[in-house]
């Protein structure tokens, strides 16, 4: 045991939380998960698609889509280049090993501040969030964006049919970014 | 026909039937001494100093669509020499001080209004940076004054000192700064000009260049071919293009500029003010427009209009400083075709071509250049030599290192 | 006063009676009606003073293009000048106000300028007010700007909340008369995806203003219906209360809904207003179309109005605008407005058609060929002047007179990028011509067809083309009736007659700007503002333009239009604005230690869009100097901690790592052994120096660089475009870690016994295994992964501790409570400048666009280097390397407590402060507590060469002057023994 | 405006950010000069430039666009190679 201890803490932690829970909407912060990003090396990315598959059972996904695998869970993040997310640092440690030399592997857990967004008026706040379309035809169940919303970036994945949705957002805007989305929430609510 | 109050009256009582044109409507003759590539604000202030510095008096000013058409008709007519290098200070101070005296020289109310320019600053970085900027403007004999926050508040207490996201901590004021109306300036030299003999031809689009050798000696135009001793360029957002007919490329960029005016209100601010951490700046019309503007679109456009993230960005950036805005509805929006330079500031010379002269790179900041830089380009065509105050605005400074970069920003126009 | 409305009809409900109050005074209306509507219903005709004359205005129209009844609604803060009462809902409490008098409206004090109107015509102002120079701006400007604008701001900041969403769909259609409510309802039923937005608050356009029947049943009944069937539609959206201001690229379309405006006491969460971007694949424009009026002598009196808006007060509000009309058309359409007056029960005075033609027993007096020549009354119509055909004239007692000058569709939005409308002879009007916005096409009145059955038809096919369908329903029966005109603009007389009737723009205002040369119509609309108010014109331009046309003799085609630009009507700043505004104009981005600094005294300042600890205040001292000094003094002689999160980290990976990095450092990268950091300077490809840092090589394909807080964001976009774009054969990959990262800078003397306690004992730090500029990974407080770089901006033995967010705000205060025992003390943004300014360090001050790396005395760096660099060849143009260029130098005063300025100029010692004098500036001070003295950093010109001599820091605008010795900028251990011990 | 990123679909232009010409791809093998630099084409009409994107996949991207209707007739990616 160290002399001193380091506790994790959230950036909501200080502020007691984000958590909204209103009719047809919910809105809170999302368990903490390792979040890494595989970046292909130049000419491997076949070489990484094949790897992740045979160690983890996952495809790696197409542009704009994500998977669920297995307690993995795996977005498209850009050209060549995926946010793998899992509980606990085993995986990091693991991913790490599979993918040398195939992949450039960033450790992003404590870059990005995990976020739900559930319920049939998700949308509607959605809406005042972003400039994508987020209908059930554009975005379904299995689509990831990374887009901006209200100045702020942000990674977003439906991962249910609630709908719900999955945001990743940078830590240091996390605060703004949730109070953006409750005024959101409490507009979308007041309008009945 | 003199204009004043005299005339005024007169003809108020006789039905106003005696007032003549202001222009003639000529046809273009078949050659010129000089002919000037574009009706602006720039255009017709050359064609009026090269008569009346110069007693060259023919010259046709010949331009695409009306007089004023282009970007002295649709800008945010903003005045002030508050520029921070030597290659800029002294040539927009002189622009300043021709404004003083321009209503008595041209006899056209322009309504030169000195009610001030205060840039907010929003750090203290940014107020030594704007006090080193105060200091180069007072070293060349302009005015200039440093306010903290106090002093402010004291001139515009109607901006947001409650919950500003980037407080206001001072501001750099000059007080010689303010505004002209816009259309007045085209119409005032364009008219003086006529008065001395100027052709000025409307609807007449140069559509090439006569190039005999290595020498410009005419233009092809819509309205046939016109001939000159000389030809300059006063093309403002389409100097490209225009340059692109002798065959030459230009450190230039054209891209679109938005302005915006609200419905006419009550008078509420007295001169600019412009937002040091966003993209606002205003100020009131004479008839109590609140004219305002932003940041450029970004993308490269002829289109003379923009797109709405612009407009909305720069809203934020108006109601972020000065929330009683609120309620003000814009009324309109346009844009114009910027010459955007790449280092932000205007080139003054001889193109490299014998008989052609080059004036462009004005960005969004030319008209409150307009009476100093007719002044310097009819002394750079009518003597071949730059005028004093324009001596460093070469086109050969960038291949050369000596960038005049205001902001910074370096070899990206859209950043300027 | 008496009551105007009817007994019966209308779309009011008279089950919901509200009050309001007019300049003070109370009046009923009902739900369903509208300010003007209220008012008219009440007797009030008056409700304005022009512009300039300040001529008594009614209103004269029913909808958006009103120039007249602008009113100011609410008060203090919440006071919304400008409004047009023709669409401003009635809401129980709503409080309406007058604008543009001195005095009451009735007696206006600025009327006198009516008076005066012969010498005020077009331009006046242009041609006087020049002598003697000094007046303009002491004497008449100021009097012209007080009679400047309509209505008043508040000056208070507007608390109104306005919402912005964007909105996808497959069609857009705009406007909700028969055409949109067609195009709507074919679309809807075939699936697609529709939002169908009118700027009213009750959909059905004309349909409800009119007394004609659509099927079975009166056209406002029908579209209600077609509401209700829509409003049905999961597919479909229905947007009352919200104007399409704008087509813009990309199929992007601004859409403005009034939220709350029409409510008495909105809940608190309801915005006032929201802004859509409406993203539509394809749009139907149904915008309907605008009467215009005719122009004749006093034809701005209150009384005098548009016929078809006379019909929608009549079957719309129930309310007879007036019982003596005469109605005066140049068309089929103005016939309609007789018969429907008749039928309320009002009473024709007079039928004037202006076109010739038989005499028919109507049941009411018709003049064919004749024209309304005047009017008579102080604040509204009392008498018409008729002139019939032959030239008499004769005066009837009237208290309204009807005019129809023809209808201008509304082609505005089918101009917002650029597309030029035609002109149509046999309806004397512009219609859209081609070039439409792409996705968009035209429907209804909008594009000339006057019918309602054609208006119907129309809109049903409008959709079938947008989204390809084969079929479409049912269209019912409706009016298909005549609309034959003849082009009548400007009725002769030697008065004033209006036709831009808020700018006072009259007939005589266009003859003169003719006259003087100011033809085109764009010349005439400056010179004489017409169609510049808040109407821009919507009834006036045609009018204008025709007349032009006749004074010049040139068509109407050939005249052309002046440019429609958007919004299509006024939209306000703050909805533009949004939610971005007070604190939430832009994110506001917090470090790890953020709240640790809150909870001690921190004093917050924004760099860039963080908020960093500018100092932390301690109890007992008196000033921030105070806290800054300690701060100073603690870190030089105990240790001291302090964020550096905010610089910009990026993780450059890839098995060419270092051979990227050696194109984008001016100095070497590749060579940089595993375990190691170096400075690195960035340069523009124009050879100007863009951004420093540090750059740590963690592993053979590992680097991980630092930028300024300032550069992190335009560093990373200019990386990836020199690893897409310039050399995608590297094998690269670039990531920002900021956000993953919370940074402390630990520094001073003690720092390595401070970290000696968290860091995990099987990692040395001792000087000889971890030397300056070492870098590596270790873990921290029993397994936490750190990284540790040996690093020095202080100029001390120091280090950068860098540990994942989640433990950021631990560490900071486990740093704290570890240190106690060294006296350690956190320091803020403003100790961080200091030292380093006492260390000679460049930062942004230095680094502004213009600097060369030779200017800062770094040129040595790259000079030696092989190979190509971003900015090699372009800083070795002449005037990068002139010789008088101001170099980066120290400068200390004569007197140690004379106040240096940053942003003071140097110049000689018995110089005049004069441009040709200017030697260079001063760019960072600070007082340095160890020297006992100010010191900055600045550039002059020969610096090296004049090192040791006195020059003055001249700073005008804060009125010092100031002497001050030429020094090494290096202020403080020069040789950096500190910082390797 | 919006631009149809090889990636992420159509997307308002408000996430991305645009550079110039997309001449600037062809730096000079002897690094940058006058030419490179400074002189644009500028054209009144179809121009290729170079946009990046920024709030989505940071791709840069060469989109050819009218710049006189700000019509876009096809966007790339500049690095093919990548997917
Ligand atoms: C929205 C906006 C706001 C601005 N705000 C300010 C401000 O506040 N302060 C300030 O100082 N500056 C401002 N500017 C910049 C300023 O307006 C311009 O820099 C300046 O007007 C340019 O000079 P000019 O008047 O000669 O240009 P223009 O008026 O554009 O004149 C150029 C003329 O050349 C004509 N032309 C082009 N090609 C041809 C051809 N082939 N044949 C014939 N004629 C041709 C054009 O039609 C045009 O009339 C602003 C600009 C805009 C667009
Ligand atoms: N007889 C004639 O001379 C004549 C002339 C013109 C119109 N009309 C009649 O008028 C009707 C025209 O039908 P229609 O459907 O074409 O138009 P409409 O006038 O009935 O409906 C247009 C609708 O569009 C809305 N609108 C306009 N601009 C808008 C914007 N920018 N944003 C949102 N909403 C906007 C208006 O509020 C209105 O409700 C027909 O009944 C026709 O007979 C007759
Ligand atoms: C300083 C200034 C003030 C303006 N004020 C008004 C105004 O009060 N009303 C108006 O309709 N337009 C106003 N405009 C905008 C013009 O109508 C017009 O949009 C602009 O000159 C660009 O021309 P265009 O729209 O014909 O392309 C103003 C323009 C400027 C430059
Ligand atoms: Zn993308």
């Amino acid at each position: 045991m160290a002399d001193f201890e380091l506790k994790p803490r959230s950036v909501f932690d200080a502020i007691g939380g984000c958590r909204v829970a209103a009719e047809g909407v919910t809105f809170d912060e999302a368990a903490p998960r390792t979040l890494l990003s595989l970046a292909a090396r130049k000419g491997q990315a076949d070489a990484l698609r094949s790897a992740v598959a045979k160690a983890f059972d996952l495809d790696l996904p197409d542009a704009g889509q994500m998977v669920m695998a297995k307690g993995i869970t795996a977005l498209w993040s850009g050209p060549d280049q995926w946010f793998l997310s899992a509980e606990g640092d085993a995986h990091l440690a693991k991913t790490a090993k599979v993918v040398a030399d195939m992949a450039s592997v960033t450790d992003q857990s404590d870059g990005y501040t995990a976020l739900t967004l559930a319920g049939p008026r998700a949308p509607d706040v959605l809406m005042r969030m972003s400039s994508l379309d987020f209908n059930e035809e554009a975005f379904p169940a299995g689509s990831v964006a990374r887009t901006s919303m209200q100045q702020i970036s942000a990674m977003i994945a439906r991962t249910g049919d609630g709908p719900d949705y999955l945001i990743n957002t940078p830590r240091s805007t996390a605060r703004d970014f949730a109070h953006d989305i409750k005024v959101a929430i409490t507009a979308v609510l007041a309008r009945g | 026909m003199s204009y004043s109050v005299f005339k005024i009256l007169k003809e108020g009582l006789t039905g106003n039937r005696g007032w003549a044109p202001v222009w003639r409507e000529p046809q273009p003759k078949a050659e010129y001494d000089v002919i000037i590539i574009g009706g602006g604000g720039h255009g017709l202030a050359t064609a009026w100093y090269l008569a009346r510095n110069h007693g060259i008096t023919n010259v046709a000013v010949v331009e695409r669509g009306y007089l004023g058409s282009g970007n002295v008709g649709r800008n945010t007519t903003v005045i002030r020499s508050n520029y921070l290098l030597p290659g800029n200070e002294p040539f927009y101070e002189q622009s300043l001080k021709l404004w003083e005296g321009l209503e008595q020289d041209i006899n056209y109310n322009a309504m030169v209004s000195q009610r001030g320019i205060l840039n907010l600053c929003h750090s203290d970085a940014q107020r030594d940076d704007y006090a080193r900027r105060g200091n180069a403007m007072l070293m060349a004999g302009a005015d200039a004054e440093l306010l903290d926050r106090e002093a402010v508040r004291a001139m515009a207490p109607y901006l947001n000192f409650d919950d500003e996201r980037f407080p206001i901590t001072g501001g750099l004021l000059q007080k010689r700064g303010g505004s002209v109306r816009h259309d007045a300036v085209a119409w005032g030299y364009a008219r003086a000009a006529d008065a001395r003999g100027v052709d000025l031809i409307q609807n007449c689009e140069v559509t090439g260049m006569i190039r005999e050798g290595d020498r410009i000696v005419g233009v092809e135009t819509t309205r046939g071919t016109i001939r000159a001793k000389k030809v300059a360029m006063a093309a403002a957002g389409r100097s490209g293009q225009v340059a692109a007919m002798a065959g030459l490329r230009l450190p230039i960029e054209s891209h679109v500029l938005q302005a915006f005016v609200s419905e006419g209100l009550k008078p509420i601010i007295p001169g600019v003010i412009t937002f040091g951490a966003g993209h606002f700046y205003v100020s009131q019309s004479d008839k109590g427009g609140l004219v305002f503007g932003g940041d450029i679109d970004m993308y490269n456009s002829y289109a003379q209009r923009g797109n709405l993230p612009v407009v909305q960005d720069v809203c934020e950036g108006a109601m972020a400083v000065f929330p009683a805005i609120g309620k003000a509805k814009l009324l309109r929006s346009w844009g114009g075709i910027m010459d955007m330079s790449m280092d932000g500031s205007p080139i003054i010379d001889r193109a490299p071509l014998d008989g052609l002269y080059i004036n462009c790179g004005w960005c969004y900041g030319g008209f409150k250049a307009t009476p100093a830089s007719g002044w310097c380009f009819a002394h750079l065509i009518a003597t071949d030599q730059p005028y004093e105050t324009a001596t460093k605005m070469r086109l050969d400074r960038f291949e050369r290192g000596y960038m005049i970069d205001e902001k910074g920003m370096g070899a990206q126009p859209n950043l300027h | 006063m008496t009551s105007s409305r009817l007994t019966a009809g209308g779309l009011i409900d008279r089950a919901r009676p509200l009050n309001f109050t007019f300049d003070g005074n109370s009046y009923d209306g009902f739900a369903g009606d509208t300010l003007a509507s209220a008012l008219l219903a009440n007797g009030v005709r008056m409700m304005g003073r022009s512009f300039k004359y300040h001529r008594p205005r009614g209103v004269i129209s029913a909808g958006a293009e009103e120039p007249n009844a602008l009113m100011t609604i609410g008060t203090g803060a919440d006071a919304d000048p400008n409004t047009r009462a023709t669409v401003q809902e009635v809401y129980a409490g709503l409080t309406a106000s007058s604008q543009n008098h001195v005095g009451s409206l009735k007696h206006d004090l600025m009327a006198v300028n009516d008076m005066l109107n012969r010498f005020l015509g077009a331009g006046f102002y242009y041609k006087t007010f020049m002598w003697p120079a000094k007046f303009w701006e002491a004497v008449y400007e100021p009097i012209i700007r007080r009679a400047a604008g309509l209505g008043a701001l508040s000056g208070e900041a507007d608390p109104a909340e306005y919402e912005h969403g964007v909105r996808h769909c497959d069609l857009l259609v705009i406007g909700a008369g028969p055409a949109g409510l067609m195009a709507a309802l074919t679309a809807g039923r075939a699936g697609a995806r529709v939002v169908l937005a009118d700027e009213d608050f009750t959909m059905g356009g004309r349909l409800n203003g009119e007394s004609d029947q659509v099927g079975d049943m009166p056209g406002s009944a029908w579209a209600r219906q077609a509401v209700a069937e829509l409003a049905a539609m999961a597919n479909v959206t229905l947007l009352p209360r919200t104007t399409v201001f704008g087509a813009y690229d990309g199929g992007v379309y601004g859409a403005l809904e009034r939220v709350s405006e029409h409510i008495a006491k909105p809940k608190d969460a309801l915005p006032r207003q929201c802004m859509w971007k409406i993203v539509a694949r394809r749009a139907v424009l149904a915008a309907g179309a605008i009467e215009r009026s005719i122009a004749f002598d006093n034809n701005d009196r209150p009384g005098v109005m548009l016929a078809g808006s006379v019909r929608t007060y009549l079957n719309r509000y129930a309310v007879a605008p007036g019982h003596r009309a005469v109605v005066f058309t140049n068309n089929d359409d103005g016939w309609r407005t007789a018969r429907d007056l008749r039928a309320a029960g009002a009473d024709v005075v007079a039928m004037v058609d202006s076109r010739p033609g038989p005499l028919k027993d109507h049941g009411f007096r018709v003049i064919r060929g004749g024209a309304v020549a005047d009017t008579v009354g102080r604040h509204g119509v009392d008498h018409a002047t008729l002139r019939h055909h032959s030239g008499t004239e004769d005066s009837v007692v009237a208290d309204l007179i009807a005019v129809s000058g023809g209808w201008s569709p509304a082609v505005h939005l089918t101009c917002h990028q650029g597309a030029k409308p035609l002109w149509r002879d046999d309806i004397a009007a512009f219609v859209p011509g081609p070039n439409l916005p792409p996705g968009m096409s035209v429907a209804g009145a909008a594009n000339g067809d006057y019918s309602t059955a054609a208006c119907l038809k129309a809109g049903a096919e409008a959709a079938i083309a947008a989204l390809d369908l084969t079929t479409g329903p049912e269209i019912p029966h409706a009016e298909d009736g005549p609309t034959e005109i003849t082009p009548f603009w400007k009725v002769e007389g030697c008065k004033r007659a209006w036709v831009d009737q808020q700018n006072d723009v009259t007939v005589k205002d266009i003859t003169l700007a003719h006259q003087e040369g100011f033809k085109s119509v764009e010349h005439m609309k400056r010179y004489t503002t017409l169609g510049m108010a808040t109407d821009q014109g919507k009834t006036a331009n045609v009018p204008a333009i025709a007349l032009m046309a006749a004074l010049t003799g040139r068509s109407i085609e050939e005249t052309g239009t002046t440019v429609f630009r958007p919004p299509y009507t006024p939209v306000p700043i703050g909805a533009f604005g949004g939610r971005h505004r007070g604190k939430h104009f832009h994110p506001t981005r917090l470090t790890p230690s953020h709240d640790w600094a809150a909870a001690h005294g921190g004093d917050f300042i924004e760099s860039g869009l963080w908020l960093r600890t500018q100092w932390f205040r301690k109890s007992g001292e008196k000033g921030w100097r105070d806290s800054v000094d300690r701060e100073v003094i603690t870190t030089r002689s105990k240790v001291g901690i302090c964020d550096v999160t905010t610089l910009g980290k990026i993780d450059v990976q890839g098995t060419d790592a270092g051979a990227f990095l050696d194109r984008v450092y001016q100095n070497a990268f590749s060579t940089l052994k595993v375990g190691r950091c170096r400075y690195g300077l960035m340069l523009r490809d124009d050879g100007i120096v863009m951004d420093d840092g540090t750059c740590a090589r963690f592993a053979d394909d590992h680097y991980v660089m630092t930028t300024t807080t300032a550069q992190a964001g335009p560093a990373m976009r200019h990386l990836e475009f020199c690893r897409q774009c310039l050399w995608p054969d590297l094998d690269v990959q670039l990531i920002s870690t900021t956000e993953q990262w919370a940074q402390y800078a630990v520094a001073g003397p003690h720092s390595r016994d401070l970290l000696r306690k968290l860091v995990d004992k099987d990692h040395d730090i001792s000087n000889e295994a971890y030397p300056y500029m070492a870098c590596g990974e270790v873990t921290v407080c029993g397994d936490v992964p750190a990284r540790l770089f040996r690093l020095s901006f202080s100029g001390e033995l120091a280090y950068e501790i860098a540990v994942p967010c989640r433990y950021g705000h631990d560490l900071f205060d486990v740093l704290m409570k570890a240190g106690a025992e060294f006296g350690v003390e956190p320091y803020g943004l403003e100790a961080l400048g200091v030292m380093r300014v006492e260390k000679g360090h460049a930062a942004g001050n230095e680094l502004d666009g213009r600097t060369t790396a030779g200017d800062l005395g770094m040129g040595r760096l790259g000079s030696k280097k092989q190979g190509d660099y971003i900015g090699k060849t372009m800083a070795g143009r002449e005037g990068l390397l002139a010789a008088d260029r101001a170099v980066m130098m120290g400068f200390r005063p004569k007197d140690p407590n004379a106040q240096l300025t940053a942003g003071a100029h140097f110049i000689d010692q018995t110089a005049e402060p004069r441009m040709s004098n200017d030697l260079g500036w001063m760019s960072s001070v600070a007082w340095s507590p160890e020297l006992q003295s100010y010191i900055g950093l600045g550039f002059i010109k020969n610096g090296e060469v004049r090192m040791g001599e006195t020059v003055r820091a001249w700073d005008g605008v804060r009125g010092t002057d100031i002497e001050v010795e030429i020094t090494s900028p290096h202020f403080i251990d020069p040789e950096g023994e500190r910082l390797r011990g | 405006m919006r631009i149809t990123c090889p990636c992420c679909g159509l997307r308002m232009v408000e996430e991305f950010v645009i550079m110039g010409d997309a001449d600037l791809v062809n730096r000079p093998e002897t690094g940058a000069d006058y030419e490179y630099t400074y002189l644009r084409t500028n054209p009144a009409g179809r121009h290729r430039e170079l946009w990046y994107h920024e709030q989505g996949c940071r791709s840069w991207l060469v989109v050819e666009r009218d710049t006189t209707t700000h019509e876009i007739f096809s966007t790339e990616l500049v690095n093919k190679g990548a997917s």
